[in-house]
């Protein structure tokens, strides 16, 4: 059947929000495959604030359907500013709600740029503890 | 913003001239033909004329022609009835690796009611090896079917070879030619043909008619059990205005709208190719289908490829898993050895006669913007 | 002259307001719903506001809709569907006498699979019985099928207390509403319909299209394998502007037609009564459809007395062996223990929402003059 | 399907020729049931002409189908004036002939005209024979 994406999904679809590669990110994150059809990579700048964690400047490259793309922009977007414990908490359905609804089928598919941020932020955190380790030493 | 459709493989719209055709007999001559009053035999004669009209345009003398409500009943039937009808003889079927949804799925539902069914693969361009064929004949083999026209990738099948091998078995030979019917000649007695099925709604008819020549005097079970219509072979009362659609439709193509449809191809898939790390599937020339172009483009997911075209006012159609239910690539892009993630990137545009030089030059103009758009958001390299 | 229409169970014109509601879906939003860009999604759009049309009519909020080519197809794919998907369960099928030939043919063809299938008889009226339908349940039924409002004779079946009874015993419930469907109220839920036929030109719409609906949950095989259109369950490239063109029937369909016919028909059957040696088969009253009129005109034969009345304007029809293919009398009428010479001469006037009194009063005195006519030339007494 | 007669059927049907009872005939066929849907009954005038028996006059009767009551109309018109003998020969091809065919399914149930004359024929010819007989003694 024909896919029935939303307003806000072909919006974020026809002008994707922090699209484009980082230069000297402080963590990149990835998930999906080439052969499932999606593939997203997330980068991270963090800065502080109030002596917390917080994400300075997002930026996504996506290969994927439309809703893969949406669903990256709308994440970045989401997510800039918050601290790194706030993003880590956002899931596919926050996503999802966000730009009004996803197909069903689309859901569990390329729904995936949460899991993309996560994984960056789990980079973040593993290579900042390897360095206070270095640190330690 | 005028649209530039280019999907005529999934569907055309009606000519106007259908259109004009059919509308008397939805509101005059609207009899139905099992009828004894004069309102029904009104409506008999027009279809006895759509009737041999279309069989004409396929030497189709030694055959019957009975009208159903489309390709994929006349598919449906063509496999599930011989099967039935024949399972006495015997109840292996041989078919494609490149067919239609609904030959395969019938096939696969025939297994399940205890039908063997051999699926021959095809080589890089789609063709299927009469080697292949012949071989995969077995005494018991009651039926093979295999697609005129690829509705895919736009692969021509040598279904004369393939239906002159049935015959030296013994074999009853379909062909599903819903893509080929007034592109590609067909003649069902040189081309060895004992079932075949056409549609309307590639060809500028109405949707919801169809047809399968059926040679005379085959046995074959009906697949819509009734009232007997259409000699007993499909019934439910005739859908009238359909198919005097579907004959106006038919007649109304000619020579030159293929001759048409073939240069402008020819320049979709020029101008196409252009844009680097990108490809043709299936064979280019004769032996490709006049409305085909199938394009696969490195990096690029068709499903947002398709809609970024859309965008820009264009319609085509993509292979890509993300565009069917099942979330799985067209099994005939795979069946041609592309890999998944090249089945992806893959796009079909189909023209039509009302399509112009300009449409195509403004689509491949298009096509190159959004390749690259998609490509540079891509993280693949 | 200016023809009179009396034959509407057998199909009905188009509405020139439901011609004008396809229209732009034959040429404009023509698009393939399967596709991705935007002419698929506005095909799609209206689709789906058609379903929910005519699901509305008959509370169906526990069903699907599953378009088809029709009433044929949907009872051949209630039938073959349930059958087949749930055989493990049993073979046993219930259904009656007086069914619309597709739903008996298709038991008969399931007979030749293997399943066991029970024909109720009728009484007089050609009612079912409640208690004959109950006994013949058994432990291996899996589905019993009763038609809603008979085709021929107009008797209208308790299905609420059949359904009542099936689904005691765990057996689903199919019903044809061919003839019934905006003639007489239909509350799936209430009434204990699993699956019920509809069709579209017998109420003004196009032909070539109808529905099943069928419980949302349950097992059925596809008759139609392909695509996977219809939620799976009927592929084939959806006939947009057909079922855009029955949603506006359903939807035009009103209460005050319904008297209007029940009125017509009454005029008529008293008129025809006052001819000597004639009766009215099936009952009168609120059990009878209300566009139905089926009388038996003794030492007459059907195709005769249909063919004087149709050279002077008169369409309608005959249950009589002369009209059919196989030469036998209608085996509805038999069933009402009709003996053959009775059932040569019953002929059916079915009224519309068109007809006047006028042409009512027309029909009876031509009606009359035939009879007459051909008593005068016959040599029985 | 429909049924599709021929212009010669409708008008032998819409116009019977030589219809209704005869009055002290001289022989009387009769063939068909009701049953089955079809009944033909034909009335024979018999004269002299030459010295052989010739159908001076006929009528028939018909309950049946359009077919029937045409195929009945067209033989009595066909053997007026001839002789029994040539009246004999007469087939269903001939009368099916004569109205320009009969949809096949017609052929051969309604179109029993000839049988009924024939049958007249005969017992016209056992009447005769008995009286002969009859005289004889
Ligand atoms: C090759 C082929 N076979 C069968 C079909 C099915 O025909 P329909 O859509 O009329 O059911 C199609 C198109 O839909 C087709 O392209
Ligand atoms: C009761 C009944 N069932 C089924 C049908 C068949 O429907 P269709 O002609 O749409 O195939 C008809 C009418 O033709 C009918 O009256």
């Amino acid at each position: 059947m024909a896919m029935q994406y939303s307003r806000k999904v072909m919006e974020h679809f026809k002008s994707p929000k922090n699209m484009g590669e980082m230069k000297n990110p402080d963590a990149v994150g990835m998930v999906g495959n080439q052969r499932c059809g999606d593939v997203m990579k997330i980068y991270l700048m963090v800065g502080k604030k109030d002596g917390k964690d917080i994400i300075k400047d997002i930026k996504f490259q996506t290969y994927g359907c439309v809703s893969a793309i949406a669903t990256t922009s709308v994440t970045t977007e989401m997510v800039k500013g918050k601290t790194l414990d706030e993003a880590y908490k956002l899931t596919r359905d926050d996503v999802a709600g966000k730009l009004g609804g996803l197909p069903p089928i689309k859901m569990h598919c390329s729904n995936l740029a949460s899991e993309a941020l996560q994984d960056a932020i789990d980079n973040y955190r593993k290579k900042t503890a390897n360095n206070k380790n270095n640190e330690g030493e | 913003m005028n649209r530039i459709y280019l999907d005529t493989a999934a569907t055309t719209r009606v000519d106007p001239e259908v259109m004009k055709a059919m509308e008397p007999y939805f509101t005059r001559d609207f009899g139905n033909m099992a009828s004894l009053h004069s309102a029904g035999r009104d409506a008999e004669n027009a279809v006895e004329k759509a009737r041999r009209l279309i069989s004409g345009k396929v030497n189709g003398k030694e055959h019957r022609l009975v009208f159903t409500s489309g390709g994929t009943e006349s598919n449906n039937f063509a496999l599930k009835g011989i099967a039935f009808a024949n399972m006495g003889k015997g109840k292996h079927i041989i078919t494609t690796r490149i067919e239609h949804d609904c030959v395969l799925n019938s096939a696969r539902w025939l297994e399940k009611q205890g039908f063997e069914v051999t699926y021959l693969p095809v080589d890089r361009q789609g063709f299927v090896s009469t080697d292949d064929f012949a071989d995969a004949i077995r005494k018991d083999t009651i039926l093979a079917s295999v697609i005129h026209a690829n509705n895919e990738i736009g692969t021509i099948e040598p279904i004369r070879e393939l239906g002159k091998i049935a015959h030296e078995k013994g074999v009853l030979f379909h062909t599903d030619a819903c893509q080929s019917f007034t592109k590609v000649p067909i003649d069902l007695k040189k081309d060895n043909i004992d079932l075949m099925t056409v549609n309307s709604h590639k060809i500028y008819g109405p949707k919801g008619v169809g047809g399968l020549f059926i040679r005379q005097g085959m046995r074959i079970d009906p697949l819509l059990h009734g009232g007997g219509q259409e000699f007993g072979y499909r019934s439910g009362t005739v859908n009238v205005s359909g198919i005097i659609g579907f004959s106006k439709a038919a007649d109304m193509m000619k020579e030159n709208h293929v001759e048409h449809m073939a240069k402008l191809r020819d320049m979709l898939i020029e101008g196409a190719l252009e844009i680097k790390d990108s490809w043709l599937n299936g064979p280019s020339g004769n032996l490709r289908l006049a409305n085909n172009a199938h394009i696969t483009f490195k990096h690029i997911e068709g499903e947002s490829l398709i809609i970024h075209l859309d965008l820009k006012g264009i319609a085509s159609s993509t292979g890509s898993a993300c565009s069917s239910k099942t979330l799985e690539p067209s099994h005939v892009l795979t069946s041609l050895g592309l890999r998944p993630e090249e089945a992806h990137g893959s796009v079909r545009f189909s023209v039509g006669r009302d399509n112009t030089k300009e449409e195509i030059e403004y689509t491949i103009g298009a096509l190159r913007e959004s390749v690259e758009t998609l490509r540079k958001i891509s993280p693949l390299r």
